[in-house]
């Protein structure tokens, strides 16, 4: 078969033809996925959320600015048959050993203590600053009382136990939950 | 051409990773793990075999001047293709291969056999040559993985088969240089004795 | 059809055909003029421009190759391992490159000294290369001519055609030889010749470029070309010649009679791959100095006998080399 | 500050080829000379800050608004290949010199993930633009940093009589392993 | 810069000069100087007297060359070298010892210089002197200095730093007034009234012989140097006395300085004062296990196994028969080869010695680097040249090493250096004559 | 007659030898042992065997089995890399990993590239990176310095931070410096050897004297180890005088942490350095230079290993771009 001749009418049909289906499929296939990505991060985000705070059966969201005036936390109040139950609020912390933010869901009973935490983003070393996830550290702040309970690690006069050998990410990890923490009292006594 | 050998061409013989050195960068990149190294092999895989496809059927209706660009942009096509539904269905993984999932579109490897084979081979052969190069490519991948995941953190495909520390350095990007070059000197050696 | 499309289609056609038409009219006002083979040769190469073959690029490396082709009239040292073997050929092609078929050649080690044959007087202790023990002095066996045996020939073969024998200490060259002259180059000596392979595979060569008078030749080399002429005179073709107390054997004109063979009183002339050879009775009286014709006779069978051991793959030096021995025994 | 930490994070501490695996085809292919390795890295200096920008512009201004970012791989890409085709017609034209020390390296850049991917990532961290070219330049120099340091390592091994197995591109990756161990040294710095 | 300090085995050093008689045969080697060889002028079956010229140098780089024995000429023929390959010779069946009658054999030394700067070029040239500190380059081409370049001082060589020889130190302390002579004759041809005589620190007999000789002779300094290898080389030599660095690529003119070999200057004042010809010279024959070591006024042409013998006899344990120093001389093939101009010294090294230290793989410590003279970096050069990367050999000035030997002494793992670096010289030399045809 | 040898000239060698200059390595080196053996007892004595044991071993079969090379175990430079290795890790060091550790040094970091004097990087430092990456833990717990003759010798499962280490820990929570200063052992101690370190780096005295015996065997030059110690004196004496109160006495500096160790023992090791005095310079104020930051603004509270193997890669472009001064490079005036 004859190949096409490289003249301009030629070229340039040719790339458009083939940029129009490109973009025709594309067009397509994103409409087609829209949805399942949306129920994706959806569900991704409400599935922290579940970790974080009892069972609920309705969620409210709410942007709150935080104490410290950085970045704003979002937060998620979870509601059971019209009572709220508990609040989960993304929090954050630059402080990682890796540049990359340290995402945190911390949920706070009404009471304002820690119902759970879980971490929606992290990039630390594997093995070390990744053990963050590890039930095994998150478990210190089950139930615990910021009131009480210094969510500082150990070697800064808390009473929080590092991970072994990652200091750091711990740190940042108890400057997240500090920080949510925070705005949440300040939230929490607003509404009183 | 023999089909058979065309297939298999990419596992050892022409290995893009291990003999051809294509491809390298999500060959160190994603393979802290061996599921990583499959998942970013299959999505490769799928973008070599479509586009091959499709450029060999379009092949003589593309003046030379633009082959390029339209094979980019036939390319980059299929990858958006996978970018969209590794999102929507498997989120972790997208955010585990992070920004090499569109990266996939600079693979040398991709458009080099749309370029050198596709263009100038029959559909079926481009096909396989397709499939035969992206699963040599998974391979690569897989086992670059395995060994680091093994070493590193003591598990294969997550599960754990060692506990207690292992050589971390194994899953950092060190490891991943060091890996591979061992495994080039080896399929080197693999490929003089064969 | 929704926004999302609609937005798709314009943005991404819109940046296609903009980039096209920008493009376009910048490679037509910016033209500039080149060897059109280098684009030729790019077309051909893969595009991939993944730097594999070493270049920054398929248009580098194509402008390389069509270089190297110009000036080298070869393009062997380059490989794009994205296109492979067929690739090359391609451009090896579009470069004009395939090269007709010649007489097959194969390289041909003239020098017969071996540790037997040329004992060692001296020893060399210093880097193993022939070039430096070459403007060093004349040798360890004090030939000034003869084979140093560092093995820089060996080392140039790409092809794995050339080796050494630890044993007589001389390169031998096998079957693989392309015929590439990279060890005729390597050698400092010129002992190396490129000579036609030859009907059946045998030639018949002169082992020997030592250009010395008889007596000097032979103090240091049993098996030295005296230059006595003998071959000149037997050989019925007219193809030896005689320069510098030096036989040299015409391959073009030699018709591998073999007459000359037997005649040669230090054994300096090699057959290879040929068939046994009867015992001649009626051989002439040679060696004037040495005087040993029965010796000679006996030495050359025990050659011979050593070639069909050896089902004339083998190596010449290798063979060579026996009768080499038996020489060194009945002699000193 | 915010810039420091963006030129030492990009140049030091998560370099762009020994950190984050981008654009290592060149680094392997083209690193044999380190005159070659320093060529590269000026065409990539000169390719990765104009494609950056480019790029920056064409998702403000065109993806962001009209929502279809997940447009983002194919126009980079095509906006990418054509910029760096029309630079090389350009220089051949305009400056043979340049173009024989920057120009030949310029198709090489088009397919390499360091350029795509710096783009990529600029949008990734929400730079603004002042930031993103910040992010450009210093992600060029750290990838000539270790091309160049690497070149150099090469041609130093290239005089050595390294076991036959291990020659050529093994010893190439074990050398860069122990490069990017080396540079572990500088996490922390921002 | 650089250098190094070799243990000295001066073993000679007190050690008169014996003049020997002249071998049976003498085989008078026909290229005896840097450059081409001399075009020979007897024919087989002449009768000749020693310093009759049988070989004339006919290009601009070549010199004269004068039998040195009296004879009936033999044949013409190839004779081994010192390297073992065959080169063209005159070989004198000797007889008597009777010399050309134009020679004076008096004992007086001749102070008056009576030629001109012209003609003591042209006497220099008949006589067929050369450079006799190692490199016999044609002396008359040294005098006449390139348009557009000025001689301004004459450096006399007197600093004997190779180990082991003695014969230029026996020749200060005997012909101490001959050299000076021999030295003013120099300047006079060269048309300057300054030198100076560089003299090691490691002869102080020397030094004091000839500074207090030398008070009468205008211009002539003597120059005590500090105690190193290679402090005789040309260019360090300048660099020492003058403190100015000859360019590299460039000749000694350059920085108007022109440098002489005492032997030489000896040879310069026989030959202008005593119209006699360049045909013995000062050989040390030395050796740890020699009888007698000693420095002899041989003949050229003399079989070095005639000297050997002389010194007591080729010991037992000989192992390796050197010509010249330790440092840059050659390991000679056979005791056949003849004596030539350059011949400085016989050295015989035992066979425990003989063989070099265990070859190690370069640890980069470098030492080469360190005592390299000309400030180059030989485990570079000798790499460059293993892999053949003649370019880039070049670009690192490969052809300034002067071959002094100081980097493979000091190696620590023996690294064969020299010899690459030698090889290298060899092929880029070539390139460059390539390049210019 | 002997059968003559021709070789080319020269045809003398001065005495000096490869090996001789290894085991210089290993004489000088004794001081630090008898120091390390002091403090940590039995300790060290099994770190100390099992990574020598382990690094000649590797060499060995390595050598025999895969370079198929005449053996090499006997030139010293394996002991030595053994040795350098065993101080660069605590006493407590599982022998398990030190003999991976071995491994990286001699397989990876030596072998690989041929063996002796072809590694571009330094095979001790290689091992103690890799590990230092790999198991943070067993290369950061530091046993307390207890000398031999103080009774808890053998019991030595206290741990405490090294010098440094309290020092980055302390400043990171806010504290200043002469607040800490009050927990280091002191100046005297630091330089003796009391102080938690890995076994060979807590004596700078030692290792100076080991250092002194080397330069005066002429193994090392005094160059790069000037070079190295003035720049990190300059730079933290500048820090230090523009604020005594976030940054530390120079002098703090130059007897904490590897500094010694790596100034005199791995800075020097020729195969690895730039090979002209030019260059030399060079490396050691870039190491000086590298190590003060990664002590002071880096995440780990030692650079010393770190900054001399960053070296090691600037190695062949030092050498590269600084050649010595060639003989009539620029003529004199007279
Ligand atoms: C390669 C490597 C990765 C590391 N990653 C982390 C990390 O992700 N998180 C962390 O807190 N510390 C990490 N560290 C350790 C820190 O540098 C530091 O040693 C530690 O945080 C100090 O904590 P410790 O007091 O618990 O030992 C890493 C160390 C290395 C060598
Ligand atoms: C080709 C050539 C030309 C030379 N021309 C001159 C010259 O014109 N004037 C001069 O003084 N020396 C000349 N020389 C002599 C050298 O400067 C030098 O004295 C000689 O090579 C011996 O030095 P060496 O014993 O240190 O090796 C020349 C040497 C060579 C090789
Ligand atoms: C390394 C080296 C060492 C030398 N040592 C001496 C020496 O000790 N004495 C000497 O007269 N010439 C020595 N020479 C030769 C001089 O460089 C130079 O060629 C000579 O003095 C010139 O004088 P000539 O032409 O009269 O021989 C040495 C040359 C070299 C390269
Ligand atoms: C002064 C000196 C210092 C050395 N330092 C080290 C060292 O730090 N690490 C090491 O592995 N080997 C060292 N060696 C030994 C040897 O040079 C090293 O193993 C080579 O790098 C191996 O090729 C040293 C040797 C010397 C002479
Ligand atoms: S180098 Fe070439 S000619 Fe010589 S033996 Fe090898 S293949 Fe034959
Ligand atoms: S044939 Fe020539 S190159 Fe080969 S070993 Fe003999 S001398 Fe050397
Ligand atoms: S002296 Fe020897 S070991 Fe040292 S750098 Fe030079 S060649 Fe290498
Ligand atoms: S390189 Fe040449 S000049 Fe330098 S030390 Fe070696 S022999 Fe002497
Ligand atoms: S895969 Fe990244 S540059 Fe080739």
């Amino acid at each position: 078969m004859a190949k096409v001749e490289s003249s301009f009418k030629n070229m340039v049909l040719t790339l458009f033809i083939i940029t129009l289906v490109a973009s025709m499929a594309l067009g397509g296939i994103y409409t087609l996925t829209k949805e399942p990505i949306e129920t994706a991060k959806k569900a991704a985000q409400e599935e922290a959320i579940r970790q974080v705070i009892p069972e609920f059966d309705a969620l409210k969201e709410s942007v709150v600015d935080p104490v410290d005036g950085s970045e704003p936390l979002v937060f998620n109040v979870g509601y059971k048959d019209g009572e709220k139950i508990g609040t989960a609020v993304l929090s954050y912390s630059n402080q990682g050993y890796d540049p990359t933010t340290i995402k945190v869901m911390v949920g706070f009973r009404p009471d304002g203590s820690i119902y759970n935490t879980a971490v929606v983003q992290q990039k630390e070393t594997p093995g070390l600053g990744t053990k963050m996830e590890l039930p095994s550290f998150r478990d210190q702040f089950k139930g615990k009382d910021p009131g009480k309970f210094d969510l500082r690690v150990a070697n800064d006069g808390g009473d929080v136990d590092a991970i072994t050998a990652a200091t750091i990410s711990s740190r940042a990890f108890c400057a997240a939950v500090r920080r949510a923490y925070q705005t949440y009292k300040n939230e929490w006594e607003d509404e009183k | 051409m023999n089909q058979w050998l065309n297939f298999t061409k990419g596992f050892i013989r022409e290995n893009p990773v291990f003999t051809l050195l294509l491809g390298l960068c999500p060959a160190l990149a994603v393979t802290s793990s061996a599921f990583n190294g499959l998942g970013m092999g299959i999505a490769t895989t799928f973008v070599l075999m479509s586009s091959n496809m499709v450029v060999s059927v379009i092949k003589n209706y593309i003046p030379d001047k633009v082959r390029i660009p339209s094979f980019i942009v036939i390319i980059a096509s299929f990858v958006t293709i996978v970018e969209l539904v590794m999102q929507a269905y498997a989120p972790s993984l997208f955010k585990a291969l992070g920004i090499f999932i569109p990266l996939i579109v600079v693979n040398c490897l991709v458009l080099g056999r749309a370029e050198g084979f596709a263009s100038k081979n029959s559909f079926v052969s481009a096909l396989i040559d397709g499939l035969g190069m992206g699963l040599g490519f998974t391979f690569a991948l897989t086992l670059l993985g395995a060994i680091r995941e093994m070493l590193g953190s003591g598990s294969l495909f997550g599960y754990t088969l060692v506990s207690g520390d292992m050589i971390l350095v194994f899953i950092l990007q060190p490891g991943a240089f060091i890996v591979l070059g061992y495994l080039v000197a080896m399929f080197n050696k693999i490929k003089k004795s064969a | 059809m929704n926004d999302v499309l609609i937005f798709s289609v314009i943005s991404l056609s819109a940046i296609g055909i903009v980039a096209a038409i920008v493009l376009y009219g910048v490679a037509q006002k910016f033209k500039v003029i080149e060897d059109p083979r280098i684009d030729e040769v790019e077309d051909a190469l893969p595009a991939a421009n993944c730097g594999g073959c070493g270049f920054a690029g398929c248009r580098n490396f194509a402008e390389a190759l069509v270089d190297s082709a110009t000036q080298h009239e070869n393009i062997d040292d380059f490989f794009c391992p994205v296109g492979g073997t067929d690739t090359m050929n391609a451009v090896a092609e579009i470069l004009g490159l395939s090269v007709e078929e010649k007489d097959p050649q194969i390289a041909v080690v003239r020098c017969n000294g071996s540790r037997q044959n040329a004992p060692q007087k001296i020893v060399y202790d210093g880097p193993a290369t022939c070039a430096f023990a070459h403007n060093l002095f004349a040798g360890e066996s004090g030939c000034p001519y003869g084979c140093l045996g560092l093995g820089d020939c060996v080392a140039a073969c790409d092809f794995d055609a050339i080796h050494m024998n630890a044993e007589t200490g001389l390169p031998e060259v096998n079957d693989k030889c392309v015929a590439c002259g990279a060890c005729v180059k390597a050698c400092p000596r010129d002992i190396i010749e490129l000579r036609p392979k030859g009907k059946k595979d045998r030639r018949i060569f002169v082992s020997c470029i030592n250009e010395e008078k008889g007596g000097p030749a032979r103090k240091n080399c049993k098996v030295a070309c005296i230059g006595c002429g003998k071959c000149v005179k037997v050989c019925p073709f007219d193809a030896i010649t005689l320069e510098n107390n030096l036989a040299y054997i015409d391959p073009e004109k030699c018709k591998l009679c073999r007459k000359c063979v037997p005649v040669c009183p230090t054994d300096a002339i090699h057959e290879v791959n040929f068939p046994p050879r009867k015992p001649k009775p009626e051989k002439k009286e040679d060696g004037e100095k040495r005087g040993q014709p029965a010796q000679k006779k006996e030495a050359a069978e025990k050659q011979e006998a050593g070639k069909k051991n050896e089902a004339g793959k083998k190596n010449e030096a290798g063979k060579k080399n026996e009768a080499g021995e038996s020489d060194k025994t009945n002699n000193e | 500050m915010e810039y420091f930490v963006i030129i030492i994070s990009a140049i030091f501490v998560s370099n762009i080829v020994l950190a984050q695996f981008l654009g290592i085809c060149p680094f392997l292919g083209v690193s044999n000379k380190v005159d070659t390795a320093v060529g590269m890295s000026f065409a990539v200096l000169f390719v990765m800050t104009l494609a950056t920008l480019v790029t920056w512009l064409i998702y403000h201004y065109v993806l962001a608004p009209f929502q279809i970012t997940f447009l983002q791989t194919i126009s980079f890409i095509l906006v990418i290949a054509s910029l760096v085709q029309m630079v090389e017609i350009i220089l051949k034209k305009i400056s043979p010199p340049l173009y024989q020390a920057l120009g030949i390296y310029l198709p090489l850049i088009t397919t390499n993930c360091a350029v795509m991917g710096v783009a990529l990532l600029t949008i990734g961290k929400d730079f603004n633009f002042l930031e993103a070219i910040v992010f450009a330049i210093s992600n060029a120099i750290g990838f000539g940093l270790a091309m160049t340091l690497f070149a150099g390592l090469r041609e130093h091994l290239d005089l050595m009589e390294v076991p036959a197995g291990m020659r050529g591109v093994p010893i190439a990756l074990v050398t860069a392993g122990i490069l990017a161990m080396a540079f572990m040294g500088f996490t922390g710095l921002v | 810069m650089g250098g190094v300090h070799p243990p000295e085995n001066k073993i000679s050093a007190g050690q008169k000069i014996i003049a020997l008689d002249p071998p049976e045969q003498a085989l008078i080697l026909l290229n005896q100087n840097l450059g081409a060889p001399s075009k020979p002028l007897v024919k087989k079956g002449d009768e000749v007297k020693a310093g009759q010229l049988i070989a004339r140098g006919e290009a601009f780089i070549s010199s004269n060359i004068h039998s040195s024995v009296s004879g009936k000429v033999l044949k013409i023929d190839s004779v081994m070298d010192a390297s073992g390959y065959k080169r063209p010779a005159v070989i004198i069946q000797v007889k008597g010892d009777e010399w050309e009658e134009s020679i004076d054999r008096s004992k007086g030394v001749v102070k008056q210089i009576s030629l001109s700067q012209k003609e003591i070029i042209e006497k220099i040239k008949e006589n067929g002197i050369v450079g006799l500190g190692g490199a016999t380059f044609p002396s008359h081409v040294k005098l006449m200095v390139p348009e557009g370049k000025k001689a301004e001082v004459l450096l006399v060589n007197g600093v004997e730093c190779e180990p082991y020889l003695t014969s230029d130190h026996q020749l200060m302390l005997s012909k101490g007034e001959e050299l000076l002579v021999g030295t003013s004759v120099l300047m006079k041809g060269l048309g300057v009234d300054k030198a100076y005589i560089g003299i090691e620190n490691n002869k102080p007999d020397a030094i004091g012989h000839l500074s207090e000789l030398c008070r009468q002779y205008k211009g002539i300094q003597v120059v005590p140097l500090k105690v190193k290898y290679p402090q005789g080389g040309e260019k360090q030599l300048i660099k020492a006395i003058t403190n100015r660095e000859v360019p590299s690529g460039k000749l000694p003119v350059e920085v108007g300085a022109v440098v002489n070999n005492v032997g030489t200057v000896f040879a310069v004042y026989e030959a202008v004062q005593k119209n006699k010809p360049l045909f013995e010279r000062v050989v040390t024959v030395t050796g740890k296990s020699v009888k007698k070591p000693s420095n002899f006024l041989a003949r050229i042409g003399t079989p070095v196994s005639m000297l050997i013998d002389q010194a007591g006899g080729l010991p037992e344990n000989a192992g390796k028969i050197i010509s010249g120093g330790p440092m840059m001389g050659k390991a000679l093939l056979s005791v056949d080869t003849p004596v030539v101009k350059g011949t400085s010294g016989i050295l015989i090294i035992d066979e425990a010695h003989a063989r070099r230290v265990p070859l190690m793989p370069c640890i980069r410590c470098g030492r080469c680097v360190d005592v390299c003279p000309m400030g180059l970096e030989p485990i570079l050069l000798a790499q460059l040249s293993e892999h053949e990367m003649w370019d880039k050999a070049e670009d690192q000035k490969i052809m300034d090493c002067i071959e002094c030997g100081s980097c493979h002494y000091t190696c620590p793992a023996g690294r064969p250096l020299l010899d690459y670096v030698r090889l290298g010289k060899n092929k880029v030399g070539q390139r460059i004559r390539n390049r210019g045809k | 007659m002997n059968t003559l040898t021709i070789s080319g000239s020269p045809h003398v060698h001065g005495d000096d030898s490869v090996k001789k200059i290894m085991y210089g390595v290993v004489y000088a080196l004794i001081p630090a042992i008898l120091v390390s053996v002091y403090f940590f007892g039995l300790g060290a004595v099994r770190v100390l065997l099992v990574s020598s044991i382990a690094c000649m071993f590797f060499e060995w079969i390595i050598q025999k089995y895969i370079i198929k090379g005449p053996p090499t175990i006997n030139d010293g430079s394996a002991l030595v890399a053994g040795v350098l290795l065993a101080f660069n890790v605590p006493a407590n060091m599982p022998s398990w990993i030190l003999i991976i550790g071995a491994f990286v040094t001699i397989a990876i970091a030596k072998m690989s590239f041929g063996g002796l004097g072809k590694n571009p990087f330094n095979p001790a430092l290689v091992g103690r990176i890799f590990l230092l990456i790999s198991f943070p833990v067993q290369m950061t717990s530091w046993p307390k310095p207890s000398a031999l003759f103080a009774g808890d010798a053998l019991t030595d499962t206290v741990t405490g931070p090294t010098p440094l280490g309290l020092l980055k820990e302390e400043l990171g929570k806010g504290r200043t410096v002469p607040e800490i200063m009050q927990e280091m052992p002191g100046y005297v101690n630091e330089l003796l050897g009391n102080q938690g370190g890995c076994i060979g780096e807590v004596s700078a005295a030692a290792l100076i004297l080991g250092a002194l015996y080397m330069l005066i065997r002429r193994i090392i030059t005094w160059h790069t180890p000037v070079a190295y110690l003035g720049t990190v004196f300059v730079f933290t004496g500048i820090l230090y005088f523009m604020d005594p109160l976030q940054y530390v006495n120079p002098l703090f500096h130059l007897v904490t942490g590897g500094l010694m160790l790596g100034v005199f023992f791995m800075a020097t090791d020729m195969v690895t350095t730039p090979v002209s005095r030019r260059g030399m310079w060079i490396f050691g104020a870039g190491a000086g230079i590298l190590t003060v930051i990664i002590r002071i603004w880096g995440g780990y509270p030692e650079g010393v290993a770190f900054a001399i193997l960053i070296m090691n890669a600037f190695t062949p472009l030092i050498n590269r771009g600084f050649k010595p001064k060639r003989f009539g490079e620029k003529v004199a005036d007279a």
